[in-house]
């Protein structure tokens, strides 16, 4: 089973030479640190910077230097600074080849809800909509499971939709599954973790290979 | 030139009035109008709209407002922040209008650049597309967003001369340049005001016809939400 | 009667205190010469330059700096550049406040055709359309007849148009006019001028107040 | 940093071909991709499709592929400098869509930015509104209009960096920002070519988000159209 930097480390190795690559807030935002040196990526972030870089020595924080979760971040040489409205044109023209964000449910059609629950939790859907809305490429990085057990992988969203069809991939702390014609495709298991176990875990349906090998980190 | 230049907040917010919408430029804390927020508690209007992307904290930004209960209404994307405003929205006491990013974003520079209206796959699917027009484009269904309409906009840069031009800086500028122009009257506060050729005019953010009014602001707090560094 | 200065001129004094203002190519360029200097006046070419300086001095002249007549230029202190989609949003939303630019013809009902006569010439619309479409306050410099002498105000446009019901004001080397209610309402003659000279050249209705005044210069 | 930076015009028109849709920045001859533009006419490329404010000149320009017979169909603005385009449009043999030159651009940046269609005022009640949606906003007339698709955009900037930032210079901006990933592969010519960090990225007019390929264009010619100086 994996912890959060380990669905991160897993997910690093979608990322290809050449990517642009839009980090959602929370685990995806570890994926950054587990990218191969030896490849070209660069990260953007929606609040207005391309070629984010780690977070900034003590000395060098600045309030007007953040990422799309607040945190102060450092500027790679050949970053650049624009407005919302280009940043989003970035997102919505497919400019940014990967989009890697967190989820509360996940449907077997590829549907994901992760900004709402009706009656107890508003935070808003912040460019996650125009994300999962535009781009041709988005994995979910998510715990297979909710706090209380129940899967988060299901046959349908019970929360508000953020998007429709778009989740191509979902890698949790048990599997890496594609979303394939109305199912989930089981790709790899987490290490240590059996076929048996991620069936318990997933509501949906789920197509199974016969031989679902574990996951090289 | 033409005379832009005022000499502070309380000038600058002449006009503002009970009921009227505002945008406010920002992200999180980073890049707001700290000197035109405080002029609206010290105005204490009431009944606004705002239009932002954030909803500031408890204790800042427009926190401030909503403490004062100002606020009647927001429009928003992100509001995670904030406990005062996640209490007033879930008892009903604030009307929340909650709306994709990137169609903030573009709403503004519709406003700004005179398009009424566009096209986006934003939020098709949702809650967001409800009583709106849907539309294929390149065989996928699009949403029909229209410009934002608004009494005041107020932004926050980094420098402006007194022509009103404007230049942002780092990811402070987010939706401020989207604002300028995109309600009546556009108010910007400025760290540094310059005179009229200081500022090269090749790196210009915002030209000076999308600006109504101009000031220096002062005691800049520039909050940071989550410090983040590394060893 | 004017001469194509003199229009200009006359023109200068519709320009306000802290207008911005565009100039079309020909008569409207050279009413950037009559504007009064204790006036705070700046103009904007559609090529992408707001604060549009007179033209440069032999060694001042640079190929990347032309206003939207292709004409070399130079910039005023407080100027700036931008793209074309920029500058047609200052255009389309409303951030000018003034356009001034000639005609082929004008129709009664404030019609605009300047931009194409079928068969024979089209150069294009430009930014007429988009100029045309979106001011609020547009006068029209031209002379009152063409070249074989027939009318060019109207009852309405033979031409292609370029715009519907959007001029405000035309002034011509006989008159100054304004559109109201369907017709051309006279407000000014030209220096020596008489009202019937004006009615002979104008095919449009026209609207005569029984006292028109000479225009002053 | 991502590699995008070829060696020359040749190698950035890689995979051009006849009946293809191309991108032209530029407005009048101020800020046009002359190598880029020769090295089309080099190829000799065949019934493609231009999308450029103007038309060049008669030996200038996009008036080098006219006069080659290369260009089957123009989308433009404004035609008025080039009596050979003008012969070819009227004999028939050269389709021409004229458009309104800020809907040119606003079509060029919808693309660019993924907003498939919008509304705009201009052209209303003219030819160019013929068999488009015409739909009031605010009470007054506008119509549809759609993003462009274009296969290549040749956009020439100042400065770039070898991540494909840009920075254009004065009026030579024009079309070429708004140009920029419009088209399925973006080429850009520059004058100066450099590392990484060398352009101040508050700035940058262009991410190289939007660019796909850069190179170091050579021999600059900058023909001025109407030399007007005063003494």
């Amino acid at each position: 089973m994996l912890d959060k930097n380990g669905i991160a480390q897993r997910i690093a190795k979608e990322v290809k030479d050449g990517y642009y690559v839009n980090l959602g807030i929370g685990i995806p935002t570890l994926v950054a640190n587990f990218v191969r040196d030896d490849i070209e990526v660069e990260f953007q972030s929606e609040n207005g910077i391309l070629g984010m870089g780690p977070f900034p020595l003590e000395n060098e924080v600045d309030p007007d230097l953040i990422n799309a979760g607040k945190q102060t971040i450092t500027a790679r040489p050949g970053a650049s600074f624009f407005d919302s409205a280009m940043s989003f044109g970035m997102i919505r023209g497919q400019h940014v080849d990967l989009t890697i964000l967190g989820a509360m449910e996940v449907s077997q059609d590829g549907d994901i809800a992760n900004w709402k629950i009706p009656g107890k939790m508003v935070k808003g859907m912040g460019g996650a909509m125009d994300l999962v809305g535009s781009a041709e490429h988005i994995i979910v990085a998510m715990m297979h499971t909710n706090k209380a057990g129940a899967s988060k992988l299901l046959k349908s969203c019970s929360l508000p939709l953020t998007g429709v069809k778009c989740v191509t991939k979902i890698v949790t702390n048990l599997a890496v599954l594609e979303v394939a014609n109305g199912k989930f495709k089981l790709l790899e298991r987490a290490p240590g973790v059996s076929v048996e176990e991620i069936k318990n875990a997933t509501e949906g349906e789920m197509l199974v290979p016969n031989d679902v090998p574990e996951m090289q980190l | 030139m033409i005379k832009k230049v005022v000499a502070n907040a309380t000038e600058a917010l002449e006009g503002v009035e009970d009921d009227m919408t505002f945008m406010l430029g920002g992200f999180g804390l980073s890049g707001i109008a700290e000197n035109s927020i405080a002029e609206l508690v010290r105005r204490n209007v009431k009944n606004v709209t705002c239009i932002s992307n954030n909803a500031g904290v408890d204790d800042f930004g427009l926190g401030l407002l909503l403490q004062k209960k100002q606020i009647k209404k927001m429009i928003s994307s992100y509001v995670g922040e904030n406990a005062e405003f996640e209490r007033q929205m879930l008892s009903g006491e604030l009307e929340v209008d909650l709306i994709p990013q990137g169609t903030l974003a573009e709403r503004c520079r519709a406003a700004q650049n005179g398009i009424p209206a566009f096209y986006t796959p934003a939020g098709y699917g949702t809650e967001v597309a409800e009583g709106k027009e849907v539309r294929e484009f390149n065989g996928k269904p699009h949403i029909m967003e229209h410009a934002f309409k608004a009494d005041f906009a107020f932004v926050k840069a980094w420098k402006g001369d007194e022509a009103g031009n404007l230049i942002f800086k780092g990811t402070a500028r987010n939706f401020n340049p989207n604002m300028c122009g995109a309600a009546k009257i556009t108010v910007v506060e400025v760290e540094e005001l310059v005179k009229p050729g200081e500022l090269d005019p090749n790196f210009v953010h915002i030209p000076g016809i999308f600006v109504q009014r101009i000031y220096q602001g002062k005691n800049y707090e520039k909050r940071i939400e989550q410090r983040t560094v590394r060893k």
